[in-house]
């Protein structure tokens, strides 16, 4: 498109050339996608959430359909750290994407060794961002999510901080099954985060009705899907208001919650978000995330607007 | 089973014909740049409705027949099981539906050659009439084995090249023998001396024709069907615990590494009751289920 | 549907003739659906959270569509206690419907006062039970909705439970934007319900995007609809599962939630609801109580189930 | 405006035809039921798609036609102006559309006989033909005034019975008069001694014809489009601040109390942009707001 200005600005000169970005463990490491479009041309591309160790997921069914989205329960499915900056990020590297590497971890100590890690992969330079997937449970805390709980965000945010350059931004990924979302935006930012990613999946479940059972393996699972997007919207704007009346620092905030189209990726933009993750809807299509950067274009220059950037939050000037 | 994956293509096809074929439908679309890649085995994933449907996964479906020389078309055969396949069943000629493919592995040739033995339960007999004549292309001599629980649950019997041979079995005995696919299979491997089984069909039914190779000797290659989300390797909603050459158990995507297995990789025992445990000893497997 | 016992158990000897209700603000007061059907057939009807004043509700655009839900922001528009006392409670006794009456206030002291004004209602015996919905703002408390915070919820329902007679069960509705609904749960029941109603709207947003603003007039709006069943079966399983595992006391669940089939009504029965409520699924089809009802004797005698209450829960018991 | 509910029939009604015209789609539909109860100014909520469909809310429809004694038909037109109107506008004959209606209250008889003045912006026009034919059977003389923004989104003007009085405006002047249908309505009103306005179109027109009429001593009648999830009035999302009989203004459902409204009563100056906001004095407006 000429004469528009994708550029996404994702904070300590981390600048994207557009702002559509994957999200996690909807694109697995790249190589799957790749075969699709190239992946090089995105935002960014976000990988699955890593832990220290491979982790061999959940039993099946993993997954069920659900009313314009989907549940899902994988258990974090993945090589482990050294597996992934052997293989996945120099992968990575090689066909020039801009990684953001997802990271995840029982334990806050585990979320830093991760970071420590990866940090020191020699493929570092290919890493535009780390996102912090508090999201998941803690051990130490009943399996209470670190995301649930200010002192639990805050805490793995600073381990964490303390392993990476300050080159590299910190987005902590918050989930929306929270009383009060600002507190935990807080808290992240305060124990060391760059910016906020928004949001992951909310808890929810699918009786088997014939089994009479829970229908995934795993008794509850993620909702995700165009069905939740309501809901992130509302999530962005909470954060992004409270930053622009000052109660907590401003930060950028990465959105994600059922982007389909475009203007879904507009109305998360308007409500606060400097860049967007396509997830769900690349199961029904896998080119999604290049569609929706197309159609973001399309509509940036059929309606005059020179600058992404400066729609970010424009609805709160109403 | 050692392709290098090579682009997917993604295309709005056209369905040329659907026409219903006892519990099935045969639904024949205009997709050449699929046709021209696809293998025996492998399979495409169909988008269901437009952009206001509420259904966003797609729908996988292995390959009957392409066309790639005469109409470029693909070939797929439908069980209205839901409300995905009931509004793929109700497509009508003309009408574009949103599909990816070809997916997946395709069927592995024999090691050895000499006669294979090929079994379809239900539409799992979609694939095994291409399949045949590829085998057959390679001198491979093919005996098939087409079962499912009533006659009108057959698929492709009528399809059969007059020189293959051909066991028919259902569970109510109203066609063909009455019983299990697996029960004529023991006397064929005897009888024609076949080391080499290929099928498609339900999984409990997969489980037991490896048990027969097994204790046969022969090697069984398994068209698997897991519940799907992506099929193409980005959700990993689609797993099995598979023993890989190194012999250690994964949790496998059956969309991109399968969905055709040697039958004695796959740990049967841990799937029971439409649910697959994971292995105590799997890479990476939970303290827990140690 | 001979041979079925659809029979519901509200608990405090209150049983329906069958567990399908109408959900609060998604059937007005009766007059309108019973222009469809006689609801004096449904399991029971309930009415529109009432405060104690007419309410205006806010301005429009009160609604959007958003996949397979919507968002709503009415503002309890509503006669008052008073004028339904005396228009629309007399209406629902002579019709013969049984009335669950929805109450609602901005402090607890409101709710208290409408209990008391529905109590002396001369039509109170057609008044099966009460739902006490405490997922309104609380404006002693900055706005925080009551239903987020234990001690508001146990004070409302302490507060309306000295003004009822034994014989009227008090459900709470809870809403499912909380981080621990059981703790909510716990904090009602603690405070004197009978049962629960779960769950009320998710908290979400739309944007407009031509207009760069909230699409809707009140900002924020509820969301509802089959996209949120998955959350509804959620929290009915966790609270259930709570109950069971004696965390908290054992009471009646009222499902609510994105119900559009008999199957759905099951699903939430199975994951521990003792009968189902059925919302903007009316505005799709106006006659879906009636036919969710049917949907389920139908599934109940094909599948030789001959009580409904056997199913409970039953989901459980894998 | 005093009719007592009667009861909302909901049926499968069958597309009859569907042709387009000008910018719109002329939309006839079987439903007898409809048909024979329905009186100009109501209208019908049509659900879209089937079970699978994202989209749950009904979207409403003036009535154009019915044919009760014939062939049971309700006509509507319909402006393809989002998904939902997308997906009615492509129905195919036979295609089956669940349908309510008559909803709403019609447009009242004038109070005094004597010549009116009918007014239709862009699709507006759809219900003021059938009306017309219902003022002149009771002896009224019908002047129709037909605007739109340009020529291919008038309706209607070659419906107009030749004894009727007929001005067409456009906002381009593509046909007809350039202007806004209120620019002859002053004149015209003066050369009939019309006292009664009918208006059907969007907002900004029926408060400006209602400014007309109030400053010409006529009664307008309007038919008001607010967004409308369910239609037959349990959803409180269609209200609009009216004035009752007893100078008091409430938040009023218009798919239940109207669509119709004595334009005067309604408060035109809460409602701009898209947004209507609760006048200060309405019944239980919120304390912030007086
Ligand atoms: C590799 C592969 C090949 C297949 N080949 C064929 C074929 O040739 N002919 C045929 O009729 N069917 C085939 N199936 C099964 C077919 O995909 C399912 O019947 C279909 O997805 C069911 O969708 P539904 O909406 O009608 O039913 P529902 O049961 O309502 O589907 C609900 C959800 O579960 C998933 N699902 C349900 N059953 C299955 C299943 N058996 N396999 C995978 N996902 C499932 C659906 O994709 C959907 O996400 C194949 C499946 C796979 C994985
Ligand atoms: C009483 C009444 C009579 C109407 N008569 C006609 C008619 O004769 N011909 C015609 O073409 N249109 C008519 N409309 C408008 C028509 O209902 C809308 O154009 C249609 O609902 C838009 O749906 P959509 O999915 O295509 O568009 P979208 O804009 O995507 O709709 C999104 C949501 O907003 C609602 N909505 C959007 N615009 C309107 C609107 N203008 N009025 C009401 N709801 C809206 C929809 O119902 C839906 O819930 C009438 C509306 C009302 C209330
Ligand atoms: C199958 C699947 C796997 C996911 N895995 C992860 C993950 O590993 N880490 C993570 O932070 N989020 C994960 N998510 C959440 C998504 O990144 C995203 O936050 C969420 O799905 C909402 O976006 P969507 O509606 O666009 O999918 C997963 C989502 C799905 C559907
Ligand atoms: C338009 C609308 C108005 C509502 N008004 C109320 C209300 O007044 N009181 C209440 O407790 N819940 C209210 N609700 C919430 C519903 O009762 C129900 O809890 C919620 O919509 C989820 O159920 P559903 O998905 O079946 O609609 C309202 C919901 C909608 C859609
Ligand atoms: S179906 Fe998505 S990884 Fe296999
Ligand atoms: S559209 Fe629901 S009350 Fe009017």
């Amino acid at each position: 498109m000429t004469g528009v200005d994708l550029t996404a600005d994702l904070g300590r000169g981390v600048l994207l050339p557009n702002p559509v970005l994957t999200a996690s463990g909807c694109a697995a490491n790249g190589k799957e996608l790749h075969r699709v479009r190239d992946i090089a041309e995105l935002g960014a591309f976000v990988t699955k959430s890593v832990k220290r160790e491979p982790q061999s997921g959940r039993g099946t069914p993993r997954m069920a359909e659900t009313p314009s989205g989907m549940l899902n329960s994988i258990g974090l499915q993945g090589p482990g750290i050294d597996a992934f900056v052997t293989h996945d990020l120099p992968w990575l590297a090689a066909v020039g994407a801009r990684a953001v590497v997802s990271i995840a971890g029982a334990s806050s100590q585990e979320f830093a060794e991760v970071a420590q890690a990866l940090v020191q992969a020699p493929d570092i330079a290919a890493v535009a961002a780390i996102e912090v997937n508090i999201s998941c449970p803690n051990v130490a805390n009943r399996g209470l999510v670190f995301a649930c709980d200010p002192g639990s965000s805050s805490e793995v945010l600073r381990l964490v901080a303390a392993q990476v350059p300050e080159s590299i931004p910190l987005f902590a990924k918050l989930s929306p099954d929270v009383t009060d979302i600002v507190s935990i935006a807080a808290a992240a930012l305060e124990g060391g985060a760059h910016g906020l990613t928004m949001i992951n999946t909310l808890l929810g479940m699918h009786i088997d009705i014939d089994a009479r059972r829970p229908h995934l393996f795993g008794g509850t699972g993620g909702l995700s899907g165009p069905a939740i997007r309501p809901v992130a919207v509302r999530a962005i704007w909470q954060v992004h208001a409270a930053m622009l009346a000052g109660r907590i620092p401003r930060a950028p905030i990465i959105g994600v919650g059922g982007v389909r189209t475009g203007l879904d990726a507009l109305e998360l933009t308007l409500a606060g978000a400097s860049a967007v993750q396509v997830g769900t809807a690349i199961f029904n299509d896998p080119s999604a995330p290049w569609r929706v950067a197309h159609e973001l274009a399309s509509w940036l220059q059929s309606h005059g607007v020179n600058r992404y950037r400066d729609l970010v939050g424009a609805a709160h000037e109403s | 089973m050692s392709e290098v994956p090579a682009p997917i293509a993604q295309v709005s096809a056209t369905v040329l014909a659907n026409r219903r074929v006892g519990a099935y439908h045969q639904i024949t679309l205009d997709a050449a740049e699929i046709a021209v890649a696809a293998r025996p085995g492998q399979f495409v994933a169909l988008a269901v409705g437009g952009s206001t449907s509420s259904l966003l996964l797609r729908r996988s479906f292995s390959i009957h027949r392409t066309r790639p020389e005469t109409d470029g078309s693909v070939e797929i055969v439908v069980a209205d099981a839901g409300p995905g396949t009931h509004w793929i069943t109700a497509l009508a000629p003309q009408a574009q539906v949103d599909m990816l493919g070809p997916l997946g592995r395709g069927f592995p040739l024999p090691a050895s050659p000499g006669a294979a033995v090929l079994i379809g339960g239900g539409y799992g007999s979609a694939p095994m009439l291409w399949l045949a004549d590829v085998l057959r292309g390679n001198g491979i001599e093919v005996h098939h084995i087409l079962g499912a629980a009533t006659a009108d649950r057959l698929f492709g019997v009528d399809l059969v090249a007059p020189e293959d041979g051909l066991i028919v079995t259902t569970d109510d005995g109203s066609q063909g023998q009455r019983g299990r696919v697996t029960d004529p299979l023991t006397e064929l491997l005897h009888r024609t001396g076949a080391a080499t089984i290929y099928a498609c069909g339900p999984m409990p039914m997969l489980a037991a024709v490896t048990g027969v190779a097994q204790a046969h000797g022969a090697t069984a290659y398994v068209a698997v069907e897991e519940a799907m989300a992506c099929g193409i390797g980005v959700c990993m909603t689609c797993v099995l615990p598979v023993r890989g050459g190194d012999g250690i158990t994964r949790m496998t995507r059956s969309c991109t590494d399968g969905p055709i297995f040697e039958g004695g990789s796959v740990r049967w025992e841990a799937i029971a009751n439409g649910r697959v445990a994971v292995p105590s000893d799997a890479l990476g497997a939970p303290a827990g289920t140690r």
